[in-house]
């Protein structure tokens, strides 16, 4: 460094960003959490012109651009897409290692859906694999209505 | 679907954490805050301005900048509000507490200003141009808190 | 001059609210960019290209131009994404036009959106300033519009009744306005009674927290004289971000503005603004700018602003209608409204501003404000512009 | 397409610079830029930032650079993203008859911020958040989704961190240059399964700055331009439930596009030299194959038998790539930087014979968005 900087040690501030947010929903996610809660029912949106079922359900098809129509209902069985098994304790994690994440198709549905995988070594999960969902005791109006997938018994 | 329950997913408090660098222009400044209560600018080596806070580049000349200089303590009131509206504070993410003068302040021998609170409990005293002077904390921890903030000089 | 004209072809905007549990942030989005698509009688195929904006911390959404595609249309299209903070949504529309300028791509949509609700807007804001220097003492965006009012009535002594007088003007335009949020006019005497937020600025004096979208459709000029027979030519582009930390701000002038002014007027060889201009729809958050900018800008000389508001020449069927939706401060969706500016102008060029229209727009003037105290501007006209 | 390349400078891409703010780095890579082109300030007549609000832990990032940029007196806009979309919108700026020359920057210091809070915000708040998955979690299920869908294995995985490490020992610039076996890869922590602590990019920082110019601009100068031949992008559905993981499908649009534009039609013979984005070491193999300059499923094999190494048919990240050091936002706009020196002939220790190259960027979880450039010595 320049002389001008002789003995003076480089400092860092110490800070962060907390700002709260709340999302809403919108109407389309709303019923589909609401259904969850209430009925422990999984619904899927489909597309009117390709005929694709959404779930997580989607107001408009991103595909064809045009809204979805009809609510179906999909799952709980599905199957394993893809999924990892996450061994570091990641800053983002919510639960404690080894984490297992999977992509599941539910039956019915043309897409995939993002959620945890338990009970179940994660060794011993393969792609393909049959899962279903396991709802929650506690009951949220949110996507941890279900509370994880597990392997079809 | 009229009187739906429209859903809201909360993100809790939402916390990022960052490590700034304070740049070696900056480091210097609190330094110098911290060990002498003194400020520093720097000054331009074309235009011949002084900028507090002190950095690298002359944004008008366009020029690496070395040659620091001492300004205030003392200075000018350049423009000020008084906050009176609640807010979240996103360093803590509560709200900030509220009223607080917020000046922009012409420290002696600098030519821009130089953001912090004016104290305000005699609101008729804080006026653009009025003479104030920094309050510093017992605490020297070489930050932008040293300065609690800056009264009017009666 | 660009390489080859562009004009504006189709603008959608939702209706502006201070909030809209009905739809998550892509839905917000859809409903503007379908609106625009109807607009220019356009199919989401048509598009050959996305340019999309808003300010991150507000909704908390990394990656933005990759998280809204269910919401763009943007599916196997290129997207990009612009953001400058207030100025965003101005910024993008100077994107989209040099996109097709280019001739990169033929047909453009330019979306910007903000959910205002779903944070604490000041909060957010504040993270905008440098974290060493800034964040301690900096409140939003409102604290540096404050200090602005503040230098400014201390050198030209305007009052904060001049400044009220811009906010009647605004909230009563805005009554005109379908998609505005707040409709309902208010007197001298409503805005200087309604709550101090930070002095001289009054709750009625600035722009509310809102939810809201708005797309444009800029084609080049072979598509765009074939998409429709009022296009909203774009004339010129100018902008200037100037600085990087607030106490380096010339306070009580916006230099943004009169240098981007001068070069924007260059350009298109507009030399007596007051005059040659129909109508600006300008970026104004509070109602003092209403009097500072347009003496920046050059419609009257310094000092003047103040006057000239109370001559009623800004009112709509004055000399120059200044804000005839009823601007920033009837709605603030904030990576929408510069847009939304551009997108009103381009409806007073177009003839289909409807019971806000000016008569006989030639030449509309759209900003965008924000940053470090900065200006976007465009100028737009009815006819082609040279090459 | 009328435009080139005519100045690049970039920083040494470290693990933290912990006495540089953004404009610090900024400040030295756009004048090193300007010193390569030959040029001063003056000479440049509009600028394009690009950075991250959430990696730089502010709002309107762009605010930073804005001094060290020289945008004072000057049009400037600000890209948020990759710096190959950065340069993207100034290549249309310069294309757009407004402007001549376009200076585009792009920083980022993931030492100040921690990336798996920050990318976990990627993630659609309605849907998914919650469940707190990051930009590794996410790539290692499309690494598994792509080793299952073509049969590559983590040996070829492993193999790509290995050449890259090594190729970064002659690249002045580079982070984490070094002699790695496969097997130093396999036995690294197991983040992510299948992703190895040594499949992944380090955190880093870094800027670069990039010049480009129209043509009328090129003819008036002494620098040796590099010529922009195809530039296009492009984006995948967003929800990764939406996307055939396995396929970079995006990306093979944004390549054809781009190879179209530069009148390419067999790019595994006409591209001499690539720098991808390989943010972890599966990426390399997918992207070249999205990219067309490796058959689907085939690239592990081509590496296998040393086709993309600095010596081979088709060097890949003879820089050492984004495993080497990963400025997030600016890794892009240092791949071209890197292609621009290896089309001048002035790479150093890590140049190869190229005529041709293609630099790659991309936004977004698991390769969503996709930026391709082709660049060319000729006009």
């Amino acid at each position: 460094m320049e002389d001008i900087f002789k003995g003076i040690e480089p400092q860092v501030h110490k800070s962060q960003i907390s700002v709260p947010y709340q999302w809403w929903a919108g109407q389309t996610a709303s019923i589909f959490f609401i259904t969850l809660r209430d009925e422990k029912k999984i619904l899927g949106t489909e597309c009117p012109q390709c005929s694709k079922v959404f779930c997580p359900p989607k107001k408009t098809c991103p595909f064809c651009y045009v809204d979805t129509k009809n609510w179906k209902e999909v799952g709980p069985k599905g199957k394993v897409i893809t999924y990892t098994v996450v061994y570091r304790q990641l800053a983002a994690l919510k639960k404690n290692i080894p984490v297992v994440f999977g992509l599941i198709q539910l039956e019915g549905s043309t897409n995939a859906m993002l959620h945890y995988i338990e009970e179940i070594e994660p060794e011993k999960i393969s792609i393909g694999m049959e899962v279903e969902a396991v709802f929650a005791d506690e009951k949220k109006a949110s996507i941890h209505a279900i509370s994880h997938f597990r392997p079809v018994q | 679907m009229e009187n739906i329950e429209y859903i809201i997913i909360e993100s809790g408090k939402a916390v990022q954490p960052f490590n700034y660098s304070v740049g070696m222009y900056g480091s210097k400044f609190f330094n110098e805050l911290k060990n002498n209560r003194r400020f520093l600018g720097v000054r331009c080596p074309k235009c011949n301005k002084v900028y507090v806070p002190p950095r690298r580049v002359c944004g008008d000349c366009f020029v690496e900048m070395k040659e620091f200089v001492e300004v205030g303590p003392k200075g000018t009131i350049g423009t000020f509000t008084i906050l009176r509206f609640a807010f979240i504070d996103p360093e803590t993410g509560t709200q900030k507490p509220i009223p607080y003068g917020y000046g922009f302040i012409q420290l002696d021998g600098a030519d821009t200003l130089f953001q912090h609170y004016i104290d305000v409990h005699d609101e008729s005293k804080v006026k653009i141009g009025a003479r104030v002077e920094p309050v510093f904390s017992d605490e020297k921890k070489g930050t932008i808190k040293d300065i609690l903030y800056f009264r009017v000089i009666d | 001059m660009g390489k080859r004209r562009v004009a504006i072809v189709g603008t959608g905007q939702t209706h502006h609210r201070s909030h809209r549990p009905d739809v998550n942030g892509q839905e917000l989005i859809h409903e503007a960019v379908t609106r625009a698509l109807e607009d220019a009688d356009l199919s989401i195929k048509n598009i050959d290209a996305i340019v999309i904006g808003n300010m991150d911390h507000f909704e908390g959404i990394n990656y933005v131009d990759c998280w809204s595609i269910d919401g763009s249309g943007g599916y196997h299209k290129p997207v990009i994404k612009l953001t400058t903070g207030g100025t965003t949504g101005s910024t993008l529309a100077i994107g989209g036009y040099h996109f097709v300028a280019s001739g990169m791509f033929d047909k453009v949509l330019i979306i910007g959106w903000e959910k205002n609700s779903e944070s604490d807007t000041t909060g957010a804001i504040t993270t905008a300033f440098d974290p060493v220097w800034d964040r301690l003492v900096f409140a939003g965006a409102i604290s540096g519009l404050a200090v602005e009012a503040q230098s400014y009535m201390a050198k030209y002594g305007a009052t904060d009744r001049d400044g009220a007088r811009v906010s009647v003007r605004d909230r009563k335009h805005a009554c005109n306005n379908p998609y505005a949020q707040l409709r309902k006019e208010v007197t001298l005497e409503e805005v200087l009674a309604s709550p101090m937020l930070a002095d001289p600025i009054h709750l009625l004096d600035v722009c509310p927290r809102t939810d809201g979208a708005c797309a444009v459709i800029m084609a080049s000029e072979d598509y765009a004289e074939k998409i429709t027979s009022t296009p909203d030519w774009i004339w010129a582009t100018a902008n200037r971000h100037k600085y990087t930390y607030l106490g380096d701000v010339n306070w009580g002038e916006l230099d943004s503005m009169a240098e981007a002014s001068k070069d924007l007027f260059k350009k298109c060889g507009i030399t007596e603004p007051r005059k040659q201009i129909d109508v600006i729809e300008m970026y104004q958050p509070y109602s003092f700018a209403g009097i500072i900018w347009i003496e920046d800008m050059g419609i009257v000389p310094r000092g003047k602003g103040a006057e000239y508001i109370w001559s009623g020449a800004t009112d709509m069927g004055g000399e120059l209608p200044i804000n005839p939706s009823g601007g920033v401060i009837a709605c603030n969706p904030i990576g929408a409204t510069g847009l939304i500016r551009c997108a009103e102008a381009a409806l007073q060029v177009m003839g289909k501003a409807q019971s806000r229209q000016v008569p006989d727009v030639n030449f509309a003037v759209s900003t965008g404000f924000g940053g470090c105290m900065w200006t976007d501007m465009i100028l737009h006209g009815k006819k082609k512009p040279n090459l | 397409m009328e435009a080139a390349i005519i100045g690049v400078g970039m920083t040494t891409i470290e693990k933290c610079k912990v006495g540089e703010t953004y404009a610090d780095m900024a400040w030295e890579a756009v004048n090193k830029a300007l010193n390569d082109a030959g040029l001063g300030i003056e000479d440049i007549d509009n600028v394009i930032t690009t950075s991250s609000d959430f990696w730089d832990g502010r709002t309107i990032s762009c605010m930073a650079v804005g001094d060290a940029s020289g945008v004072r007196y000057k049009n400037c806009s600000a890209v948020e993203g990759d710096g190959t979309f950065g340069a993207a919108y100034a290549l249309a700026r310069s294309l757009s008859g407004d402007y001549k020359t376009t200076l585009v920057t792009a920083h980022s210091k993931g030492s100040e911020g921690i990336s798996s809070i920050i990318t976990n915000a990627a993630f659609d708040p309605i849907y998914e958040r919650g469940f707190g998955m990051d930009m590794i979690s996410a790539c290692a299920m499309q690494a598994r989704a792509y080793m299952n869908a073509t049969g590559t294995t983590s040996e070829q995985l492993a193999l790509v961190s290995c050449k890259n490490h090594k190729n970064a020992k002659d690249n002045p610039y580079a982070q984490l240059p070094m002699d790695i076996t496969v097997k130093d890869v396999l036995s690294s922590e197991m983040i992510a399964d299948p992703l190895h602590k040594l499949d992944c990019s380090p955190v880093s920082d870094g800027s670069c700055a990039v010049i480009i110019a129209n043509a009328d601009f090129v003819k008036k100068i002494k620098a040796k331009p590099v010529w922009i031949k195809g530039v296009a992008f492009c984006s995948d559905a967003y929800f990764m439930g939406d996307r055939d993981l396995s396929k970079a499908k995006a990306l093979e649009e944004a390549a054809k596009k781009a190879y179209s534009m530069a009148g390419i039609t067999n790019p595994q013979k006409e591209i001499n030299v690539a720098e991808i984005y390989d943010a972890f070491s599966y990426q390399e193999l997918m992207w070249l194959e999205g990219l067309g300059l490796a058959d689907y499923g085939k690239a592990g094999l081509m590496l296998e038998k040393g086709l993309f190494n600095r010596d081979g048919k088709l060097p890949v990240n003879p820089s050492g790539g984004l495993l080497s050091g990963h400025p997030v936002i600016a890794a892009g706009l240092y791949r071209i930087a890197e292609v621009v020196l290896q089309l001048r002939g002035e790479a150093g220790g890590r140049q190869v014979d190229a005529k041709r190259g293609v630099a790659h960027g991309v936004n977004g979880l698991c390769g969503q968005s996709h930026c391709v450039w082709v660049l060319d010595k000729e006009k």
